[in-house]
């Protein structure tokens, strides 16, 4: 029976101006990327999960990196060596790795806070030895450049400064890409996922983007997280998955985004 | 016999815990986390005769201790509902009592009528819907309105029906009595109490429907208070919920005068919390030399 | 001119901030933690025409991010009053309102007589008192009552009239209705919403009056729902209050259609929190280039 | 401006089963013995203060002996050395030791957890130069023992088991004092209270007594906290006081216990 994991945290680090990366050891897990956890603070008066994407996984735990965006996320960036955490996963579906062809060139293309799953991505699809090349669109401060770097993969940068590769969007950084591709994954703000759901359609490429919404049970029960689908769902019968449970990836031609 | 079995409408539970309806879905997310078979009841998400689409997101937000919610009622429809999720419990050793929503009394007959002859327990009515012949007021406010539609359901349906009731009201006792008048033979309470939440930097709804149903700890104190008010109201057994995160909340509601308990928000806490919440009422009553755990119904002083 | 700097039923105020009624006395004990010279109004506890004793102890009792009270309007008398709270008040440069109960509408008149010509600035009727002629039910969960009642005392008063709700009621709208029509110059709300706590090893109520009123943060998402409604029922301004602990919480009460609104409950989790959340209000104001706070009241969207 | 304290802890021992010892530094803080300090959780779910005597106030800072009775005091009994606490105080009105005259002889009569104010206020006592007895009651189990021996004053033990001192209740301990008394100061459960309050009666010796009610502001302000009191207050106009405020500390013939 799954449940509740009382995770131990093994390492946190500041890794940029409000990006901080979090180790944490809750026993063996197996993840594929684009699944998330969900974490929980210690404070019966905030009763909701935080769900955060699997970054990576070390022989030190869960890598988790996340941005400071409100209470929750606060408390976590407080936590040090030693420190509990409730923790919930891996939840969602994850990218659809195994279904790719061993001769495919696979785009993985992160906006913001969608960057840290693509780590994971590239790190996983390289291992089943599909070629990945990594496009990452940045505010104006560039993360986790050493261990992209490390992958020894392509890499295109862009950002809204132009601060960390070329000024730009993700899109933009993607023209960048020559070897061309047959598939993209995606994770990052709504208006690049809009933009790669088009660019997909417009080059007939297919792409799967990494959708993110409100959560409560995190598991599918709830109904509190669900997208807009352009087919009638078969699970809930209307215009609606959820993005917890059939997601948080999905084929960006079943999704109105 | 268990120290925790009981029996409520005339029908025997295992013990007192079941869920709230619409936190535990039909039960199948959950079977991971938690041994279906332990749970006296599944309550499940509420069900209508036609598929309903649910209100835009966001649909749930945190508040102080709580939640609020406005999923809106998404549900599959009940043609779906008994293929899959009823046959899907059906293979478990728990009561199965059915949620039961709609946007009119007839709509709710049809979901009733359709149900009948299926493998359920009991029927939980929830009169916190919009009402569209009422201008989309929920039927639950109305003491007149409780009384017919419970009547209506009652001549249809051959198993117990249970009328959950609304915390939005001057006089819970007088929309309890209302349920009584009508023939119900169980009450459920409280659904949630109507709440906002707006983000004071963007000026927006958090919400995308405005207003939520609050429910979690922070309602504990009104579900409290609504129990003991309905239970001195009326003779009928009560499922009380709103807010159970223990077993010590739980006690609560039954020392209110609840007969059973439901477990909502805090399954999304602690997706394992209803056993937790089991193991301890077994200590309770061990601890408080009980033969039973009806014993502490309306037990409080 | 401050851009906190308001006017609420034609009467300056330097800000939108005062004080739950019952929360703060009349100011003096908390005047050692907070400089009332910066509050834009003091609200004092609920006054009679004669003393009241209120309830036995236990008075109050914590829920999760709540609390339950009982006090039962304990209070010296309008007399006492006068001789010493306002007199110790009118030292400051604040505004005061005075809250008011009686368990008849006689009783309130009274009290609203005998502040004729008293230095102060706005009357805030309380209508959550039990009502004697009426069984002990309250005034406020009955709209002619809250009409004729409001009636009445505008027709004694010489200051303004703010009506203050209950939320314990199935339509809000229809009680700020009953109060504009029944000539109100302004409303506030929410009081608290009965709860009840049982202790679960002792079986007893944890207060003696056995049901309370819950206040604090657990209730905020209803005080704001309930403000919007009310705000989209009247054209009267809105003291708006319940569960405001920070700038951020007073602040939605305010997008949510209060022109005004008073801490009660976080002044017992920090003795000094309306200062700060004037800090905060005033930072908020800059933050979004506003002229005067005053341009949010009822901007949410 | 008073406001509240953000106190740093400076130790804390556990001192019996479910007995512990905090001391907090909360800056430069004068108490009259009886007066408490009010704690806050750090916890947004848990709202009200948990009054707390003070036990002794030492050059480290004010120690506070509290029970573990619920989720608040179990929460402090977690601190250790270094963690901050809210804190609000002091409060109450204290024990009259300047009114004593100075050849009096005064017994500090505590019972259970009401026993650790005893201590400073015995100190407090002896320094001022007058002659004081103590008085314990326990359950079953001392605490504090070191601390009182040390201050080398006549001292009385009982217990409900017999384990300390003689068995039965304070009362029977008074007996063994044979110095006589003029001045009974106490702490500890209602039933004691109310005995010393009847012993003072029947013998004729003034009592003061320390209250316990459940609170909210601590400061007199909500009126929480009252208690019952034979002739009507000049503040409430009815025959309550408020314990925080008017109290905790009041004259036996004042109140109706
Ligand atoms: C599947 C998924 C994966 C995510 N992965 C990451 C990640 O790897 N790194 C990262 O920094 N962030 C990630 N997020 C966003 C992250 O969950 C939110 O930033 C976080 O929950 C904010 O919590 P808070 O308490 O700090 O903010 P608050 O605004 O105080 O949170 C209040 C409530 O709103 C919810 N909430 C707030 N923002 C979001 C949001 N953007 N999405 C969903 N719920 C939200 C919170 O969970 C909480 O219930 C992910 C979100 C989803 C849905
Ligand atoms: C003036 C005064 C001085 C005190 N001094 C001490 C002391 O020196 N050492 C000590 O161990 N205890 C003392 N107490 C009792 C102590 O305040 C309670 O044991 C403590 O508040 C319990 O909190 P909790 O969260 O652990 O228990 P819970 O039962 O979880 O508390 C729930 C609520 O009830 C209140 N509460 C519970 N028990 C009491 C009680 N007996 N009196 C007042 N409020 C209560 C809490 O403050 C809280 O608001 C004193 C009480 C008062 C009024
Ligand atoms: C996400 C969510 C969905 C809900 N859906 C339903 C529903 O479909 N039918 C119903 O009668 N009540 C529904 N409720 C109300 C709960 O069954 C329950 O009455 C309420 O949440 C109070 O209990 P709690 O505080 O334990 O959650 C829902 C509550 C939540 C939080
Ligand atoms: C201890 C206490 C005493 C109160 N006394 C009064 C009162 O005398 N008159 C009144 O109108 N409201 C009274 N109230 C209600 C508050 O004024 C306020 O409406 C309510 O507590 C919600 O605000 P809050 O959550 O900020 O406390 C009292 C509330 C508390 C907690
Ligand atoms: S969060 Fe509950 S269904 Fe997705
Ligand atoms: S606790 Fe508020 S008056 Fe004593």
């Amino acid at each position: 029976m799954r449940g509740l994991i009382q995770a131990k945290v093994v390492s946190q680090e500041r890794i940029g101006r409000d990006i901080f990366k979090l180790t944490i050891d809750a026993g063996h897990i197996d993840a594929i990327p684009g699944q998330f956890i969900n974490l929980f603070m210690d404070d019966q008066a905030h009763i909701l999960p935080r769900p955060i994407s699997v970054c990576d996984i070390t022989d030190e735990g869960i890598v988790l990196v996340y941005r400071v965006a409100g209470i929750g996320t606060e408390s976590f960036s407080r936590l040090s060596a030693g420190d509990e955490i409730n923790a919930l996963g891996p939840l969602g579906n994850g990218f659809p790795i195994e279904d790719i062809s061993p001769n495919a060139h696979v785009l993985a293309v992160g906006g913001g806070i969608g960057i840290p799953p693509m780590l994971y991505l590239a790190r996983q699809l390289k291992s089943l030895g599909i070629a990945v090349g990594a496009v990452l669109g940045y505010r104006d401060e560039a993360f986790l450049e050493a261990e992209f770097s490390a992958l020894d993969i392509d890499i295109y940068r862009s950002s809204d400064s132009g601060a960390v590769g070329i000024r730009g969007t993700v899109i933009d950084a993607m023209a960048l890409n020559e070897k061309g591709c047959d598939m993209i994954f995606a994770c990052g703000p709504l208006p690049m996922l809009k933009a790669i759901q088009s660019y997909a359609a417009d080059n007939a490429i297919r792409a799967y983007v990494s959708l993110e919404e409100r959560m409560a049970c995190g598991i599918g029960a709830c109904l509190g997280c669900v997208c807009k689908t352009v087919d009638i769902d078969e699970h809930s019968g209307v215009h609606n998955r959820r993005v917890c449970a059939d997601g948080p990836v999905f084929d960006a031609r079943e999704v109105s985004l | 016999m268990s120290r925790l079995s009981t029996t409520f409408c005339g029908i025997s539970f295992k013990n007192p815990i079941t869920v709230a309806s619409g936190t535990f879905a039909s039960g199948r997310e959950y079977s991971e986390f938690v041994d279906l078979n332990r749970l006296g009841a599944v309550t499940t998400k509420g069900v209508a005769d036609q598929p309903w689409s649910g209100n835009p997101t966001p649909r749930v937000a945190e508040t102080p201790s709580g939640m609020l919610n406005a999923i809106g009622l998404q549900n599959p429809g009940v043609e779906t509902f008994i293929e899959r999720d009823l046959a899907f419990l059906s293979d478990f050793d728990t009561r199965i009592i059915v949620n039961v929503c709609g946007h009119s009394i007839e709509e709710y007959l049809n979901v009733v009528r359709r149900l009948e002859g299926e493998n359920i327990d009991m029927l939980e009515i929830n009169i916190s819907c919009p009402n569209v012949s009422q201008g989309g007021i929920s039927f639950g406010t109305d003491p007149a309105q409780v009384e017919l539609i419970t009547s209506r359901i009652k001549d249809e349906a051959s198993v117990p029906v249970i009328m959950k009731l609304s915390p939005n009201v001057t006089s819970i006792a007088d929309i309890a009595r209302a349920a009584e008048a009508g023939g119900a033979d169980g009450l459920s309470l409280i659904n949630t109490i109507t709440g906002m939440k707006i983000d004071t930097v963007t000026r927006k709804f958090v919400l995308a429907n405005r207003t939520g149903g609050l429910s979690g700890p922070a309602i504990h104190p009104v579900a409290v208070r609504m129990v003991y008010e309905a239970a001195n109201a009326v003779k009928l057994p009560i499922i009380g919920m709103g807010g159970v995160t223990d077993a010590s909340s739980a006690i609560e509601l039954m020392l209110a005068g609840a007969s059973m308990v439901a477990v909502g928000t805090a399954n999304f806490m602690d997706p394992g919390v209803t056993e937790k919440i089991l193991d301890g009422m077994e200590e309770y009553v061990r601890d408080n030399g009980l033969n039973n755990i009806s014993e502490i119904v309306g037990a409080a002083r």
